[in-house]
C-alpha cells in the first residue's frame, strides 16, 4: 500500500486534531508515571503543524514530513519532541525516493529506536510503532490492532524514559507515548481508508 | 501555590530577560531563544573549546548562572523541568564555536540527551566539530545496561567548573572529553527532600510528605526517591548521605571535593549546619577534603531540601575548582 | 517546622562553624566567638580603615557572607534576629584595626545600635578609633524624632559594598563615615512576604497569610507590614513597589541602582521575573538604572518574598559597586 | 536608705530567681508587641549572673553591680542586654563613692536613658526606672507602687524598641522590659524588707 500528499495530509490533520482533544488524557497517563506534560508538549506540537501548514502547503510527502518534523523538533522539547521529530524526519528524507506506506513506518520507527537507544519491551512508544509497522507489511493492521499494542504496554515494566525510575511500579499504567502513538495509527488508518 | 510570577506560559522567557537585563557585562540572550552565551570583552578574542551546558529551567543558578570566563561559554534553557529543543541548542553552539570544537555537558536524562543528540548532528552537518559528556552523578539510582541510568544532578556544577577551567587553559576538545568522563566518574550524589518543588503549570507539591518525613534519593524534578524516614538531627542525615556515598566509591583513599547543594527554598544556615556535619563526619573517618562549597547551586524550584556531593579529586582538578571565574552563580 | 539542625540552641555556633571550614581561604573564626574575620593574605599586609558589621543571624548571607577584600573586614553573628553582645563586637574591632580606625556599619535596631555603642565604648578605652553607621533603608516605617525610625534593610548589603571598594582604595575613616550617610541617605528598601519566617526556636510562622495573601512592608524578622493585599502579579508588584520608593525620593533625575533582594525561600527564578518587570516599570519612566543585582543577599530565615532596593548613585558609587571582591556572597 | 553588700546581694538572688521562673511570662508579653524572646533572653543573663558570682564572691556592692553588668552585657544581647548592662555598669561606678540606694538607682535610670536615646512615656523599661526611682528618694516605694508603674504602660503607644512598629497597635499590652524590672524592684523592696 502506498501512501500519495492527500492521504498523508488528512492523516496527519486527523492526528492533531486527536492531540488537541485528548491533551489532558496524555497528561494524566504522564502524571501516574512520568511528570505530567507529554499531554502539553504534543499539544505545543499539534499547534506547531497546524501553524506551519497553513504558512506554507507542503509540494509532496516528503514536504509534508519535513514541515511535521521540523514543528515538532522546534516545539515540543522533553523526550517526545526528538522522538517523533526523528521518525518524521527519517521518514521525510526516505519519502523521497519511497512511497510504500510500511517501508515508511518501519524507517521511522528505527529513527526511534536509535534516537532513544530503545527497542520493543521497554514500554515506550516503540511498542505501538514496531508491531504496527511489522501489522502494516503483513497487511492486516486495524484499529483494534493498534488498541492491543497500546494495552500491552500497560504491564510492562518500564527501563526507558522517566518511567524506568519508577521500576517495577510502573506496571499498571498505560505508557503516555504509546497512546500518542496509538492516536497517530487511528488517524492513519481512517485516512487511508478513504 | 504562591509564586512571584505573570503569565505561567512566560516564566522561562521572562527569567532569561530578567537575568540578562541585570549581568549585562556577563551575558547576553541569543536572538530568537531562551540561551545565554557569554558577553565579557574576553570572550570575543579567545579561542579555546567551547562549553555548552543546558536543560530544564527551574534549577537557577544552573546553568545560565554559571556563563562566564573561566565556566561555560553558553547555556540553553528549556521550559521547566523539559528538555530545550535541538534548534536552540544549536544557536549556542554556532555562537560559541571558535574553531576549536565544541563540547556539550549534558545530565543524563532521556530528553536531554536526545535533544543534545540532534543539535550536535545539526552543528555537524556545518562542520562544526562537536561532542558531548553525560553526567549521571545521582547514586540513588541503580545503574544498568537495560535502563535510563543514573540521572544528573547537583555534581554537574563540579563539571562545569572543571571542564570551564581546563577549556580556558587550552585543552583541546579530545582531552576535555577525556577528562569530563574521568571527572563524571568520581562524581558521585544523593539529595534528600523535606518538601517537593511546586511546578507553576501543576500548582502543588509533586509529592506529599508529613510533618515529620524525609524523602531520601528524590531526583532535581521531583522524582521519588529510595525511602521515606523520619526526620532527624543533621549530624544524622549527614553521615547517612556520606556513608552511602563512600560506600559507592571502590576505596576512600586520596582526596575528595565536598558540595552541599540547597535544593531552593533551603536557607543557607541549614546548608551550613548540614555542611559542618558532613566535614565532621568525614574528619572522623579520616578522609581527606581538599576543596568544598556550600550553596544554592543546582535547585528544584522551592524544593525544601538539600544534596550532598562527594567528588574524588586529583591535585589538578583541585586548581580547576579553585580558580576563579566570573559568573553570577559560582 | 521542618529544619536541618540539630540543637536549636547551638545553631548559630555550627553554621559559623560550616561557614568557615568551607571557606577557609577566605574567612577564620575571632576564638570564642560566632565573629568572623578576614583571612586572605592580602589582609594581613593591608593597611586600610577597618569595616565591622553584624547583627542578629538569619539573614545569611549577611553579614558574615560579605566578608573579605574589597567589603567587610569582619562580621559578628548574633543569636538569630537577637543583636550580638558587645563583647564580640569588640573583639571583631580588635582584629581589625590596623591604626587607620574602624567603621561600624549598624542596622538600625535599637539592640543593634545599643550593643555597637557599648562595643565602641569598650575599644575607645583601648584608644582604638571607632565610628558607626547607622542604616535605616526600609521605608515602609515611618520616620520621626519621636520613634525608633526607619529599620536597616536589604539595601545595607549596597552599603558594605561601596563603603567596603572605599576603604580598600584607602579613604580614611571620616572621609568613610560622611560617604556611608550620604549613600544610605540615598537608600530606600521594601520588603513584601508570601509566607512569614520560622525562628526555629519558635517553631512556626511568626505571621499568617492565606493562600491568596501577601503582606506589604514586612521587615527582615517577621516585623509586620503596612498592608496585606490579595496576591497579584508580578509586574503589579513590581510597580508598586517601585512607584513607592521612587516618591519617597525628593526627585527622579540622575541614576539608579537596583536590588531585588530574596528573602530566603523565593527561588531565583521568581526574582528574576520580578527584576525583569521592575526595569521595565523603571524604563517606562526613563529612569536611568547604571547597576542592578539579583540574589538572596539579606533573607530572612525561610520567609517567601523580595524586597526591592533603589539606590541614587553617582558614577564613583556605581564604580565602587562594580569592583570584583572576594567573599562568599557577593 | 542607703544599701550594703548584704542586701544588695539578697536583691540580685531574689531578681535571678524572679526572671528564672517567669521566663515564659516575659516571652509571652514579648510574642505580644515584639519578638518573643525577652524571657529567654533574661533567663540567659540570670544564669550567666549566677554562674558569675558562683565563680568569685564580689567584695562590695560596686563589684558586685560589675559581675552583673559584665554577665548581662555578655551575654544577654538583644535590646535589654546593653540596657541592663549600662544601668548595672554606671550603678557600678557610682557604688564605689555612692551608698544612697535611690541616687544609685536615679544613675542606672540615667544610664539606660542614655543608652536607650529614650525617655518616660515610651513604653518602655524607664517607665518603670524612672517613677520607682523618684519614689524611693520621697522614700515611699511600695509593690503596689511597682505594679501601678507597670500597669501604666499597658495603655501607651510604644514609640522606641521593636514595639513602635506597630503604633498604635502596641496599646493595651504591658511593656515586656517594663515587667522584668517591676521584678527588680519588687525583689530590691524585700531584699530590703530585712
Ligand atoms: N528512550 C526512549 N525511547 C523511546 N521512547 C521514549 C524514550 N524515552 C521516552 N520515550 C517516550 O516518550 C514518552 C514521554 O514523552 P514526554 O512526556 O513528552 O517527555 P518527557 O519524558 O521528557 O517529559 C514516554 O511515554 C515514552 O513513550
Ligand atoms: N531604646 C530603648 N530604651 C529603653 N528601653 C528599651 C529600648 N528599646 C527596648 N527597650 C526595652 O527592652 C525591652 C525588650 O527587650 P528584649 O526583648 O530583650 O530585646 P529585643 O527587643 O532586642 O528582642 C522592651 O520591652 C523595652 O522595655
Ligand atoms: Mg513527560
Ligand atoms: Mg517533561
Ligand atoms: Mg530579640
Ligand atoms: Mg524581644
Amino acid at each position: 500500500m502506498t501512501i500519495n500528499l492527500e492521504q498523508a495530509t488528512k492523516w496527519i490533520d486527523l492526528f492533531v486534531d486527536k492531540l488537541e482533544e485528548n491533551r489532558s488524557t496524555l497528561n494524566e497517563l504522564d502524571t501516574a508515571i512520568g511528570d505530567g506534560d507529554h499531554g502539553t508538549n504534543m499539544d505545543r506540537g499539534a499547534k506547531a503543524i497546524k501553524e506551519a501548514l497553513a504558512k506554507k502547503a507542503p509540494a509532496d510527502v516528503s514536504e509534508l514530513f519535513k514541515t511535521v518534523a521540523f514543528a515538532i523538533i522546534q516545539k515540543v522539547g522533553g523526550a517526545s519532541g526528538p522522538l517523533y521529530g526523528t521518525a518524521f524526519l527519517d521518514m521525510s528524507k526516505a519519502a523521497k525516493e519511497e512511497t510504500d506506506l510500511a517501508k515508511l513506518i518501519s524507517i521511522g520507527n528505527d529513527g526511534i529506536k536509535r534516537r532513544g537507544q530503545s527497542d520493543v519491551n521497554m514500554k515506550t512508544m516503540i511498542d505501538v510503532w514496531q508491531p504496527a509497522s511489522e501489522a502494516l507489511a503483513s497487511g492486516d493492521l486495524t484499529a483494534e490492532k493498534v488498541t492491543e499494542f497500546l494495552n500491552n504496554t500497560k504491564d510492562m515494566v518500564a527501563t526507558k524514559g522517566r518511567a524506568s525510575y519508577l521500576e517495577e511500579k510502573s506496571k499498571g499504567h498505560l505508557d503516555p507515548g504509546s497512546q500518542s502513538s496509538a492516536y497517530l495509527f487511528e488517524s492513519l488508518l481512517t485516512a487511508m481508508e478513504g | 501555590m504562591k509564586k512571584i510570577i505573570n503569565d505561567v506560559d512566560n516564566i522561562v522567557p521572562e527569567m532569561i530577560s530578567g537575568l540578562v537585563r541585570t549581568n549585562a557585562n556577563l551575558v547576553r540572550q541569543i536572538p530568537n531563544t531562551t540561551a545565554v552565551v557569554r558577553n565579557d570583552a574576553k570572550f570575543s578574542e579567545e579561542k579555546q573549546v567551547g562549553i555548552v551546558s543546558g536543560g530544564g529551567s527551574g534549577h537557577e543558578p544552573l546553568h545560565a548562572g554559571f556563563v562566564g570566563d573561566g565556566m561555560l561559554s553558553a547555556a540553553v534553557a528549556g521550559q521547566i523541568f523539559t528538555s530545550p529543543t535541538p534548534d536552540q541548542i544549536y544557536e549556542a553552539i554556532k555562537a560559541v564555536d571558535s574553531g576549536k570544537g565544541v563540547l556539550l555537558i549534558v545530565k543524563n536524562y532521556s530528553g536531554d540527551v536526545m535533544n543534545f543528540d540532534m543539535a550536535k548532528e545539526m552543528a555537524e552537518a556545518d562542520d562544526i566539530n562537536v561532542k558531548s559528556i553525560i553526567v549521571d552523578d545521582d547514586i540513588s539510582v541503580e545503574n544498568s545496561e537495560f535502563t535510563q541510568g543514573k540521572r544528573g544532578v547537583a555534581g554537574t556544577v563540579f563539571i562545569e567548573k572543571i571542564l570551564g577551567a581546563a577549556a580556558r587553559e587550552g585543552k583541546s576538545l579530545d582531552e576535555l572529553v577525556e577528562l569530563g568522563k574521568a571527572a563524571i566518574a568520581n562524581t558521585k550524589t544523593i539529595g534528600i527532600s523535606l518538601r517537593a518543588a511546586t511546578v507553576p503549570a501543576v500548582g502543588h507539591p509533586g509529592f506529599e510528605l508529613k510533618d515529620d518525613e524525609i524523602e531520601f534519593g528524590i531526583g532535581i524534578h521531583n522524582e521519588r526517591g529510595y525511602s521515606i524516614e523520619k526526620i532527624a538531627p543533621s549530624k544524622d542525615l549527614a553521615q547517612e548521605l556520606s556513608d552511602k556515598i563512600l560506600a559507592d566509591f571502590s576505596d576512600q583513599d586520596g582526596k575528595f571535593a565536598v558540595l552541599v547543594n540547597g535544593m531552593g527554598s533551603t536557607p543557607l544556615m541549614e546548608q551550613y549546619i548540614f555542611a559542618n556535619d558532613v566535614l565532621n563526619h568525614l574528619q572522623e573517618k579520616n578522609i581527606e577534603v581538599d576543596f568544598s562549597k556550600v550553596g544554592n547551586l543546582v535547585t528544584s524550584l522551592d524544593m525544601l531540601g538539600v544534596s550532598l556531593t562527594l567528588m574524588k579529586v586529583d591535585d589538578e582538578w583541585i586548581k580547576w575548582l579553585n580558580e576563579p571565574v566570573e559568573t553570577i552563580g559560582w
